[in-house]
């Protein structure tokens, strides 16, 4: 089958009595770019956190690359194959040098280091991001702090990406690099953004999560649902007075 | 605060170093390779106070909030202090390295001792009895260290004994403002986010009874 | 945490890309710490002023073959002789011995002169000579010297989190601290003055543990599971072996030299 | 006079050689709403912060409530009567409780603790935020914390608000509710905002930052540069068509 991901009934709360996610399912095909758009606090990022094994659901199962996941064993074997990009790119960039980071990961995968540092090559060299390799990442502008984010990612090969809001306070041509290499990239992703210009772009499908439940929103729709939609339904509703 | 290179007693120097050590030893034996990130950002807020300048009467110091550390790390308040004065010694001439092990000594003891002893009053639910209590820590914690300087000095020789006593008296309006600083960050913390203040083994309960709460309520949402 | 010390007041020039480096920042760091650290033991049991000043020149020397910005060192120095300078001050007067001149009636002592003139120039020496035998040198640099002089690898990953995170949380204060400045906060010698500061300091720690459970997350997410990687480029090459024992040889001269002095009298 | 703000010919560059601001002069005259438009890193946060006096500028003259501004305590008294909203509500609100931080902008300008209470109550009920008083400032979600700032700074009864990017990551509802309290609001003031849909709703006045220098922007203009727009030119035409 060609479904990657499967999240199946998934509940979640925080504290007893609150339900951020109400049995909430998903699937993530091959090939896919899924974007989850909603409103501030409904739950995008809590899914993302249940489905790399962060955060146990109160209920629901999760199944990945054909495989149930429930032990803390599977869960950091889906790690190992989904590269999770976070928001803020500070927390994600903890090694002290561009390359230290960068071969964190696939150290961490068994990795010899001599392997390791081949493979920062060539990813730095994928995202023609070679002049960064010897700095200090606190000393990297922010949107340079995001593209090295996403190399340390790439660094370990995943079959799946995961972004969470990967455009918050990139300019205009930082963005435009990310588009261009996440459009390039062969991996099946699944992003979360407020963003819906940068959702036209990439998005094959798109579904919305509001109130814990999820909706599915065809393409139409969904650039229907950006910023202009105000009008647009105006719009729609003056025509209808005609 | 911090003594300079070329003033103490080589015993003194030798013994600050020896105890320091000590210190370093039992604070990384608690400290949990999945504990150091914690540590570490947490290392660097404290970093951050010594460039925090307050005004005292008409001049200004900067903070320490050794006593809120003692508070929040514990034991491994002492290698994420050593830290700090390493860095300060290095990068900003601060005090000096032969004396890194008296003043890491002489600042980290006190906030081990003050997190010790105040620990389980301002673990308390009540905010402003744990502001009480956290501000006690944090006034106590600098008395606490400028005796530790003092006596560092007088055992150097007997002709430090006036200096050693101007040092204690004057960081008096230094202790206060300490105090007060640390009961309204404490304050802050019991309300905000009480976890921070909570010692070890009830943070583990803490997130114990949570999932014990999230499996009740998956069971009871079975059930339903 | 290079950033922040270039905001606050920056020790040496430190340029990205391929700095120009100075004839000490040449040499393997590992040389570098280890000849900072026994000059610092070397100087500070050094008993006579002749050679403590000694010392004191060799210092001076040595900032000459770095690129240290000569007006920043100065007042570094300056600051931290304002440090000491009261006891300094109040030395001759506490020490027992030969009077020499008094002051308000309380006699200086020569012993205890000799005694202050003596700290101040060890002090002096043995911070010049770190700054200098360091310069160039960054934090992270630093994590990594340490860690292949086989300080405890524990203690190594928990600097270079802190080093990492001093600059995140240095900006996250400021903008705070810009915020209460814009609400018309001015820091006075009140209540409320030292509230809002433990206030700010409180929130600050409140963040920091919240980004710090997020980074473990980030780090479970990269397959972590116990060991942090250490990529470094040093390399020890016969010069810094030369400069190793030159370094040993005269600092060990001058300690002998002080000592047979002594002993000659 | 009716001009309550006058910079003129400011300059300003972060480092030596660098230049953010060329000369940059503007008004602020009464009961005007102006707006700030330009691209990422043009220099309008810079400009604003040299405004109220965080950053000393290069050269240029600073005149408010017809006063020339030059001292700190000339700018201190400015703060006092300048409400700036700054871009992230996480840096603003630092106070454990909202009650506290509503309180701290008064307690700053004299006000008795009493006095200092009667004020917070009577903004909460005036932005109709009354339920949120008691509440712990870091539990608020992301559109409740960006409108108790903008309480926080109407307690401080300024002449003049200053408002950098004050949508940034709200949802449609709470963006609705801001838009309505700015509307309702007697104070002139100065906005930055990218978003071309909120600038047309509010502003009375808008001009760009660009390259250092500023174009005055007509207000027809304006609304013709953004994506929403031939749907309410549309809008309007159906209406006209009645
Ligand atoms: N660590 C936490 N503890 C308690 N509650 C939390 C925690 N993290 C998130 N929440 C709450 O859970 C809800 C969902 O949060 P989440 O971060 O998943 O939202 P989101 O959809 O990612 O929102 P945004 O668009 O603002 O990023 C919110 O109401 C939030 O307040
Ligand atoms: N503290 C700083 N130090 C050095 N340079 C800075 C600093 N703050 C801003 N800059 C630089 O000054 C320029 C103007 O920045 P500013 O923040 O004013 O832009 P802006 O118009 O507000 O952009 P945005 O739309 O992204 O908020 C940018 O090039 C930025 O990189
Ligand atoms: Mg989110
Ligand atoms: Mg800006």
């Amino acid at each position: 089958m060609s479904s990657l991901i499967n999240l199946n009934d998934i509940s979640y709360g925080y504290r007893a009595g609150q339900s951020v996610l109400d049995r909430v399912s998903l699937t993530l095909n091959k090939e896919e770019r899924l974007f989850i758009a909603g409103p501030n606090g409904a739950g995008k990022s809590t899914l993302l956190r249940i489905l790399v094994g962060l955060i146990k659901p109160n209920g629901g199962e999760i199944h990945a690359f054909g495989k149930a996941c429930v032990t803390d064993a599977d869960f950091h074997d889906l790690r190992c194959r989904v590269g999770f990009i976070v928001q803020d790119p500070d927390d994600q960039l903890f090694c002290p040098t561009v390359v230290e980071d960068i071969a964190f990961g696939p150290l961490n995968l068994g990795a010899s280091r001599e392997e390791a540092l081949a493979i920062v090559d060539e990813v730095l060299d994928q995202l023609h991001l070679k002049h960064l390799r010897e700095r200090i990442t606190h000393e990297l502008s922010g949107g340079e702090k995001r593209l090295v984010s996403v190399a340390a990612v790439l660094a370990m090969k995943p079959d799946v990406l995961l972004l969470d809001e990967p455009t918050n306070a990139l300019d205009e041509e930082n963005m435009q690099r990310l588009e261009e290499i996440l459009l390039e990239l062969p991996q099946a992703m699944i992003l979360i953004s407020h963003d819906p210009h940068f959702r036209r772009k990439l998005a094959t499908r798109t579904i919305e999560l509001r109130g814990g439940k999820i909706n599915e929103v065809a393409m139409k729709k969904c650039t229907a649902s950006d910023k202009s939609n105000r009008e647009s339904e105006t719009h729609v509703q003056s025509l209808a007075t005609f | 605060m911090h003594i300079v290179d070329g003033a103490l007693a080589p015993e003194v120097l030798i013994g600050g170093g020896v105890l320091a050590v000590a210190g370093l030893g039992l604070g990384l034996r608690k400290l949990p390779i999945d504990k150091i990130p914690a540590t570490g950002v947490l290392s660097a807020t404290f970093f951050v106070a010594s460039l925090i300048h307050v005004p005292v009467g008409p001049s200004s110091v900067h903070l320490i909030m050794s006593g809120l550390a003692g508070l929040v790390l514990g034991w491994t308040a002492f290698p994420a202090l050593f830290v700090g004065l390493l860095l300060q010694a290095i990068f900003f001439g601060f005090g000096g390295l032969t004396v890194l092990g008296v003043n890491t000594v002489n600042i980290a003891f006190p906030a081990v001792i003050a997190g010790f002893v105040f620990r389980s009053m301002v673990s308390r639910r009540n905010p402003v009895a744990a502001a009480v209590w956290g501000g006690l820590a944090g006034a106590s914690s600098i008395a606490l260290t400028t005796l530790f300087v003092a006596v560092s000095l007088m055992l150097s020789g007997d002709a430090f004994a006036p200096a050693a006593k101007l040092v204690f008296f004057a960081h008096i309006p230094i202790m206060i403002v300490e105090g007060l600083i640390s009961a309204a960050a404490v304050y802050l913390i019991v309300k905000v986010k009480p976890e921070l203040l909570m010692p070890e083994d009830h943070v583990a309960g803490f997130e114990l009874s949570a999932s014990a709460v999230n499996t009740k309520q998956a069971s009871e949402v079975n059930n339903g | 945490m290079s950033h922040l010390f270039g905001h606050d007041q920056p020790l040496s020039v430190q340029g990205s890309g391929s700095p120009a480096v100075s004839f000490v920042g040449s040499f393997d760091p590992r040389v570098r710490v280890v000849a900072a650290g026994l000059f610092a033991i070397m100087v500070v049991s050094l008993h006579q002023i002749e050679f403590a000043l000694g010392a004191f020149v060799l210092a001076i020397g040595t900032v000459f073959l770095t690129d240290l910005p000569l007006r920043l060192t100065l007042k570094r120095m300056a600051a931290m002789d304002g440090f000491i300078i009261v006891m300094l001050v109040m030395l001759p007067f506490t020490t027992p011995g030969t009077p020499m001149f008094s002051v308000f009636g309380a006699d200086a002592s020569q012993e205890g002169l000799h005694h202050a003139i003596l700290i101040g120039i060890r002090a002096n020496a043995v911070v010049l000579m770190m700054l200098s035998l360091l310069s160039g040198l960054t934090p992270v640099a630093l994590g990594h010297t340490l860690y292949r002089l086989r300080c405890p690898a524990a203690l190594v990953h928990l600097m270079m989190f802190t080093v990492r995170y001093i600059s995140v949380l240095h900006d996250e204060y400021h903008r705070l601290r810009m915020a209460m400045k814009l609400r018309g906060f001015k820091a006075r010698n009140t209540i409320h003055t030292y509230r809002s500061f433990g206030y700010l300091f409180g929130m600050l720690l409140v963040r920091s543990l919240e980004r710090a459970e997020r980074v473990l997350e980030a780090m479970k997410c990269r397959g972590f599971s116990g060991h942090f990687p250490m990529i470094d480029q040093l390399m020890f090459r016969p010069r810094d072996g030369v400069l190793a024992v030159a370094f040993f040889l005269l600092v060990t001269i001058l300690v002998l030299m002080d000592r047979v002095y002594v002993f000659a009298y």
